[in-house]
């Protein structure tokens, strides 16, 4: 690295993820437009906030500049984002939010109702508001999830939805087979259930392969929030009529511009605007919750393009 | 008659009081094996890294494994009698909710310790009385409670966190118990030492101590090396295993209440799959898997060896799998050099 | 054998039986013909898995690196169908059997050339082959789009109203049988656990045995490294995860001795069934999904002690009227005839 | 003399620090029995092993008719027509019979499968033919001590061998087994094998063998004829000194009584055990092996504990529910099953022996070293033990000195009762005579003892009462002086009973 440059570490829950690959390749990149800045892209070898503590603490012992993270727990890591906080160090959370108490600043891609109340109003557009719903989740410790759900439940209560109940909520623990399993079981257990909605990406790819490999395209359908690199098949086939994400690449791209303002001073007080870069601007609400932009619809008319990217 | 007999016998055979010395003996022993790795890994990181020989970064790194590793003293010796617990993570999120339910009840932070404590012990009573009463295989009874613990703790959360603790019981967990003091002499100071690597540095004498130089401890050898023998010879066997059950409970315990406080939260997947990376420490401190074997001296010095080498990695933000790589590499590497000099020696002996 | 050894297999056909009963009367799904082919076809990689570990258990080992082995083939053979789609299927199958064979390999090498224990071995094992699909891909996934369509399709295809995998898993049951009770090698498995001295005074090489014994979980493994990858249409490091002990479970269940030398095919297919049926089952029946991990370890202990006490051993019958009761003689009576 | 099958020149073998073997020669002749005699690590199944491939010899060859071979494994030892029946069990208790009979070379099929009604039918042939009518088919776990030797015997003759090998065969049989097999030795013999014998039972080397070999500390001392020499001659070449072969009995004044127990009964194995033990007294159990003898005195020291009867040491009821309960009463158990029950193999001499009553060398709260060392080397050098050091791992001893090393570590509890059971079993003759001195000066001490044997001269010789014990019950007491042998047995295999 050349000396004098910037360090900001870009800790993920875990590596070997696609959707987070491309966050790091967003960082990069504003990386690159803003000049002096290293970024480390790093996750430990298993999503729990132990692992996620340690690795964040051999990055301030490296007395790094700035660190991004994503957090495996919202409140275990406000230990160890004061600590950071204490030796200089800049932290603020993306995707996964780390409690108040311990970073600056929150990034989220969308505002939560934003995201639980789209998907919702995706499913009752596939359906025509008729059928019963059932909830295809990651870990029942998430904590993004978890708010995207009760976000749901909240667009739920609405009176146009009240052909539409949602059966199940159900958990793949982010894992393919698992998932699978659930969806099948969903499928059996409920003879009449027409749409699944799945807050995650890898519950909605195999929500999606559990549905074409059953012979269910037509009679199920999935959305949620997935990555159109994964999802292009089944939406080409019918399993999946939308679905929607932010574009990871911006997101980790925004995520850096705002690190990169932060230290260079700029307040991070509520009501204070930050720079996304090309993405524009955004203002930090409360708690230090800022919000990037809406989700992004995908369906058979964009899935094609934006799969070459993430 | 034939006490010429005896007499004469007792002169047959000259027996020494011991082995004689030999270097090459001492030089393939375990504990200076781990003792040369670890300050091989010292001098490569410090020669790496110009921020890894910093007392506050080693007193950040230990508090990462010190709970792990308080653990594996008690799974020292339950590898050592041949037994194993794999439900230890489990026990910890059991252990880690009930004290996250009596902080929200408003119990005091010693109270909370005693909390976690007692409910490892009533996990590892129940470990004990499976494999003891019923003969069962502990790494099959543990498979099956290391569900069941954490299913426990699944079926009472759900998808809930506990995170409101006392902040005296957080402190322990968070800032060091004993702090940096700097003396006129610059080499000369007291670093900063986490609660849970003290507790651990404490036990590990007191562990050591009881293992090498006490009669239970040389029971505990008979067990691992002959359970049968060991009956025979009037050790309880049983009782003795059920109560490294018991240990392995309450240190279970204990490190669930140190990492609650260090965490100051806990969702049910809390330590989940620590069980390996302590089965882990232990071996790679020499602690024979087949039983009869081990030093705790050893598994003091693996725990050093795994924390600094993980550590040392991830200054170098080497990502977390490949990380895993290396240490099971290591693994393999350290556990094959006696038996690579003795096949060595085998050959050389047979041509 | 004698009905005497078979009352293992007997007690937990009885219990998986009287299972299936009690959940189909509760809802009739659970033993429709589709979920019960859904579940075969889930639990077939399972079966296969759990027959290749009680292989290495047999020899008084343990194989906790089957998962990553796993992970691992199926990431490569997911690669070749990725970079070289036009490769035969046969060829990417064979791929990943010959990556989880080496992998196995290399298992059977450091215990059996080296001597050090099983445990050791793959729980080092573990770790650097997870790791190394981290690595080899730079972290990297290979989707379902990237795959190619046969590829993907194969474990999918019906024969006679059974899937392919289902049927793969047949003809290895089958061919587990035949090899351990109708070959010199396989019965030197139950020589070498049963008594490892006994069997080298038998001119039976443990070492040769155990290397055998990884290849076979090597290979098996990444047979269904391909199965798991092709079925779920993903292929990344955290496939399988925790795996291993899933499938330990069910040799377990099936009465294979962790001590080694005892364990039949059959029983360990009836194990793995059991596991399969509980997890499969419990979405179907709509149990909360916070229950299912303590429902599994609940029954995986509940089968253990079931277990003990079957296999528990009469005590010596040395007096006349204990002998006249007892199963010694009867059974010895029955099995002279 | 036909030429010999079998010879070995030169032959030496090391292990780390001993040298086990050192340029040993001999050879074997068809039809003929030849005894292999030594001390307890004199390095007689050291032979065997390399005989049968198991080990490879440091230096030396081997002469099958006249032809070099090396063996590499026992297979090839088989194939050059060796087959062994070795000291320790070499079983496969989860297999049935037949497999264990055939393991290693079992016969198979035209399509290389394994030919199982073959296998059975063979295994049937041969279980015939040693009058063993066990079902081939029957899982071998089930079958008593005395019929898994049978197992062992047929498995040897599966192999078609010239040259049969029996390290220690009788050291676990009683009287009738050992005619039994000395039956099928002298058919063995008379059908032209020739046939390695090893004992340290002088007795059944006259009867049985035709040559001896001598071993002492790993060299050859002495062959030729059996006829050649005497028991005594044998001796002193075999320890090198003179040892006065008869078991002295040592008078000693017979005391209170000190255990007395009445009834002792459990539901399977063993019934109605009462006896009373004076001070000084030794108490001679007999039976043959299956009898009950090991499970009775297994219930007194609290292995499998009775449900009926009761215990009185000294006029104190005892209840005695584990070992540690029996050692703390005073009463101690020497195992017949040394392997299993009583070595600790991979510990040390000194922590072995010192392992049943560790509190005594307890200082404060930790253990003394040098207080065990005394002990060790006490016990040690009282019973001849010979090892390189007090430390070495009892993995690395010699059977019978690990037996001398068990019988030391109970000794060392100071015991008021002691039950031994078959404690020479397996021990060389002069140990054998430091054991009986041991036993008779225990008794001198005031110790009571039992003793367990199913040799009939070691009863014998050092009883002052014996009790045969048949099918789980007391059948007979004998007092000294008042016995036969023919009485003893008569009543232990029941023909003396249907007699009167
Ligand atoms: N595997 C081994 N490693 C080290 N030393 C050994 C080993 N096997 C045997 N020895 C040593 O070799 C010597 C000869 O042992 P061996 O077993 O042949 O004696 P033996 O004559 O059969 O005695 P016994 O009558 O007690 O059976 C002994 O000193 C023994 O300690
Ligand atoms: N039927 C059997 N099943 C399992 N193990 C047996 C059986 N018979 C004997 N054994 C084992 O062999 C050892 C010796 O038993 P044995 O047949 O000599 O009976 P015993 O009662 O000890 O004879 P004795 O009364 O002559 O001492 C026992 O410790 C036991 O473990
Ligand atoms: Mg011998
Ligand atoms: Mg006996």
């Amino acid at each position: 690295r050349a000396a004098g440059n910037r360090r900001i570490a870009m800790i993920v829950k875990n590596l070997g993820n696609s959707y987070f690959d491309a966050c790091a390749n967003g960082a990069k990149q504003a990386a690159g437009e803003i000049g002096g800045i290293d970024i480390i892209y790093t996750a430990s070898a298993k999503p729990t906030a132990e692992d996620q503590i340690a690795v964040i603490d051999a990055q301030i012992a490296q007395k790094v500049d700035g660190i991004i993270v994503s957090a495996n727990d919202a409140d275990a890591l406000v230990p160890v984002g004061k600590k950071a906080a204490q030796r200089g160090i800049k932290v603020m959370s993306f995707d996964s939010a780390i409690a108040p108490a311990g970073r600056l600043v929150h990034l989220s891609a969308s505002s939560t109702p934003l995201i639980g109340a789209k998907q919702v109003q995706m499913i009752a557009k596939t359906l025509g508001g008729k059928g019963e719903v059932a909830i295809l989740s990651a870990a029942s410790t998430m904590t993004n999830q978890n708010s995207w759900i009760e976000a749901m439940k909240e667009e739920w209560k609405k009176p146009e939805y009240k052909d539409m109940p949602l059966v199940a909520t159900v958990y793949g623990d982010d894992q393919d087979d698992k998932s699978y399993r659930e969806m099948q079981g969903l499928i059996k257990s409920h003879p009449n259930l027409k749409g699944v909605i799945s807050p995650t990406t890898i519950g909605i790819r195999s929500g999606a392969k559990a549905i074409v490999d059953g012979d269910l395209v037509g009679k199920v359908f999935i959305t949620g929030l997935g990555l159109p690199s994964e999802m292009k098949d089944y939406v080409l086939k019918g399993a999946c009529d939308t679905f929607a994400i932010w574009n990871p690449v911006e997101y980790g791209y925004s995520s850096t511009f705002i690190m990169n303002d932060i230290l260079n001073g700029k307040p991070t007080s509520e009501g204070s605007k930050l720079s996304m870069g090309k993405k524009g601007e955004t203002t930090v609400g409360k708690d230090g919750e800022c919000i990037m932009g809406e989700p992004f619809v995908f369906d058979k008319s964009n899935v094609e393009e934006f799969a070459k990217i993430f | 008659m034939n006490a010429p007999v005896t007499q004469e016998s007792q002169d047959r055979y000259t027996v020494l009081d011991r082995p004689p010395w030999r270097l090459r003996d001492a030089l393939l022993r375990w504990e200076v094996i781990l003792v040369i790795l670890l300050v091989l890994t010292v001098v490569v990181n410090s020669l790496v890294s110009d921020v890894f020989l910093d007392v506050y970064n080693l007193a950040d790194a230990t508090s990462n494994f010190s709970e792990m590793a308080i653990i594996a003293l008690a799974m020292a010796l339950l590898i050592l009698v041949r037994d194993i617990d794999l439900s230890v993570a489990a026990i910890v999120a059991l252990a880690s909710m009930s004290i996250g339910y009596a902080a929200a009840a408003g119990w005091s932070p010693a109270m909370l310790f005693v909390v976690g404590i007692g409910v490892g012990l009533l996990c590892g009573a129940f470990n004990g009385a499976l494999v003891t009463w019923f003969r069962l295989p502990s790494i099959v009874v543990t498979i099956g409670t290391m569900s069941l613990f954490r299913g426990l703790t699944q079926v009472i959360l759900g998808d809930q966190a506990l995170t409101k603790y006392p902040q005296p019981f957080l402190d322990l967990g968070q800032n060091y118990f004993i702090q940096m003091t700097e003396t006129s002499v610059p080499w000369l100071f007291v670093p900063p030492v986490p609660l849970s690597f003290l507790i651990f540095l404490i036990l590990a004498v007191v562990f050591g101590i009881v293992l090498h130089t006490t009669a239970v401890g040389r029971k505990l050898f008979a067990i691992g090396s002959n359970p049968i023998a060991a009956r025979f010879s009037g050790i309880p066997v049983d009782r003795l295993r059920f109560f490294l059950f018991v240990l392995s409970g309450i240190m279970s315990g204990l490190a669930g209440a140190l990492l609650t406080a260090r965490l100051g939260s806990m969702r049910s997947n809390i330590a989940i799959g620590w069980e390996l990376d302590i089965v882990t420490m232990v071996i790679l401190g020499g602690v024979s898997i087949a039983g009869g074997v081990g030093s705790i001296l050893g598994v003091f010095l693996a725990v050093l060896v795994l924390g600094l080498v993980r550590f040392g990695m991830s200054i170098n933000n080497i990502p977390g799998q490949v990380v895993s790589v290396y240490i099971g590499a290591l693994l393999i590497a350290v556990i094959s050099i006696p038996r690579i000099f003795e096949k060595l020696r085998g050959w050389r002996a047979g041509r | 054998m004698t009905a005497l050894l078979k009352s293992r297999e007997l007690i937990l056909a009885l219990i998986l039986a009287i299972a299936v009963a009690a959940i189909g009367a509760y809802d009739s799904v659970f033993v429709q013909w589709q979920n019960i082919s859904d579940m075969l076809t889930e639990t077939s990689v399972l079966f296969m898995m759990a027959l290749a570990q009680m292989v290495v258990i047999l020899t008084r080992g343990i194989d906790l690196s089957v998962a990553a082995n796993l992970a691992l083939s199926g990431f490569v053979a997911a690669l070749v169908s990725q970079y070289y789609p036009d490769v035969p299927l046969v060829l990417m199958i064979a791929t990943g059997v010959a990556v989880g064979l080496l992998l196995g390999m290399i298992n059977g090498g450091l215990i059996a050339i080296l001597g050090i224990p099983p445990i050791v071995v793959t729980l080092g094992t573990l770790a650097v082959y997870r790791g190394m699909i981290i690595i080899l891909a730079g972290g990297d996934q290979v989707n379902a789009s990237e795959m190619g369509v046969e590829f993907q399709a194969f474990p999918k295809q019906a024969f006679l109203g059974l899937t392919t995998p289902i049927w793969i898993a047949i003809g290895v049951t089958i061919l587990f049988w035949l090899f351990l009770n109708l070959t010199r090698t396989g019965r030197g498995f139950y020589a070498v656990g049963g008594n490892p001295v006994a069997a080298r005074y038998c001119g039976i090489s443990q070492g040769w045995q155990e290397f055998l014994a990884y290849s076979i979980a090597g290979a098996v493994s990444g047979l269904c490294g391909y199965l798991w990858v092709a079925r779920y249409g993903v292929a990344y490091s955290e496939i399988a995860s925790g795996y291993e002990l899933t499938v330990i479970a069910a040799c377990v269940i099936g009465g294979v001795s962790i001590g080694g030398g005892v364990g039949t095919v059959a029983g360990t297919v009836l194990g793995a069934l059991f596991l399969g049926i509980v997890n499969t089952a419990l979405p179907v029946l709509q149990i909360s999904p916070f229950w299912q991990m303590a429902i599994a370890g609940a029954v995986i202990l509940a089968a253990v002690v079931i277990n003990a006490r079957a296999e528990r051993r009469p005590d010596k019958l040395i007096l006349p009227e204990a002998r006249r009761l007892g199963r010694t003689s009867r059974a010895m009576r029955r099995a002279g005839t | 003399m036909p030429d010999p099958v079998l010879t070995l020149t030169g032959v030496s073998k090391s292990f780390p620090g001993v040298r086990a073997l050192h340029d040993v020669s001999l050879s074997l002749t068809p039809g003929r029995v030849t005894a292999l005699i030594g001390e307890n690590g004199a390095g007689k199944s050291t032979i065997v092993k390399i005989l049968t491939g198991i080990y490879r010899p440091d230096a030396g060859e081997i002469r099958v008719k006249g032809e070099a071979r090396h063996f590499a494994s026992p297979r090839d030892a088989w194939a050059a027509g060796i087959a062994a029946i070795h000291q320790e069990t070499v079983m496969f208790d989860e297999l049935t019979v037949a497999e264990n009979i055939f393991m290693g070379h079992m016969p198979v099929g035209p399509t290389g499968a394994v030919d199982w009604a073959g296998m059975r039918a063979r295994s049937a042939d041969l279980l015939n033919r040693i009058d063993a009518p066990i079902p081939p088919a029957f899982p071998l776990k089930r079958l008593s001590v005395a019929q898994k030797h049978l197992v062992e015997i047929a498995r040897a003759l599966s192999h078609d061998a010239q040259v049969v090998i029996m390290d220690e065969p009788t050291a676990a049989l009683s009287a009738n087994e050992i005619d039994d097999l000395f039956r099928i030795v002298a058919q063995l013999k008379a059908e032209g094998h020739a046939i390695v014998f090893i004992s340290h039972k002088f007795d059944e080397i006259f009867r049985i063998a035709d040559d001896f070999v001598c071993l002492r500390d790993g060299e050859k001392v002495g062959d030729g004829p059996i006829a050649s020499v005497n028991e005594a001659q044998l001796v002193r070449m075999m320890v090198g000194r003179p040892v006065d072969q008869v078991f002295p009995k040592r008078e000693v004044p017979i005391g209170d009584v000190v255990l007395s127990v009445k009834n002792l009964s459990n539901a399977t194995e063993y019934a109605d055990v009462s006896f009373d033990l004076r001070k000084g007294e030794i108490l001679g159990l007999y039976g043959l092996v299956g009898a009950g003898r090991t499970e009775a005195m297994q219930g007194l020291f609290g292995i499998t504990p009775m449900t009926r009867g009761t215990v009185t040491l000294e006029g104190r009821r005892l209840s005695i529910g584990s070992p540690s309960d029996a050692i703390r009463a005073g009463i101690s158990y020497v195992p017949e099953d040394r392997q299993d029950q009583g070595a600790i193999l991979s510990l040390g001499i000194r922590e072995n022996i010192t392992l049943a009553n560790l509190g005594k060398y307890v200082r404060g709260l930790f253990l003394s070293r040098a207080l065990e060392m005394t002990e060790t080397r006490r016990l040690g050098r009282r019973l001849a033990v010979k090892a390189a050091n007090w430390e070495q791992r009892l993995a690395e001893l010699s059977g019978g000195n690990q037996q001398k090393v068990v019988i030391a570590k109970w000794l060392a509890t100071r015991p008021k009762v002691i039950v031994l059971d078959e404690p020479t079993k397996g021990i060389d003759i002069g140990s054998k005579a430091a054991v009986h001195d041991f036993i008779g000066e225990l008794a001198g001490d005031g110790l009571a003892v039992v003793l367990i044997s199913s040799e009939l001269p070691e009863v014998m010789g050092l009883a002052d009462r014996l009790i045969v014990m048949k099918e789980g019950r007391m059948v007979e007491e004998f007092q000294r002086g008042r016995w036969s042998a023919e009485e003893i047995v008569g009543a232990a295999t029941g023909a003396r009973k249907e007699a009167a």
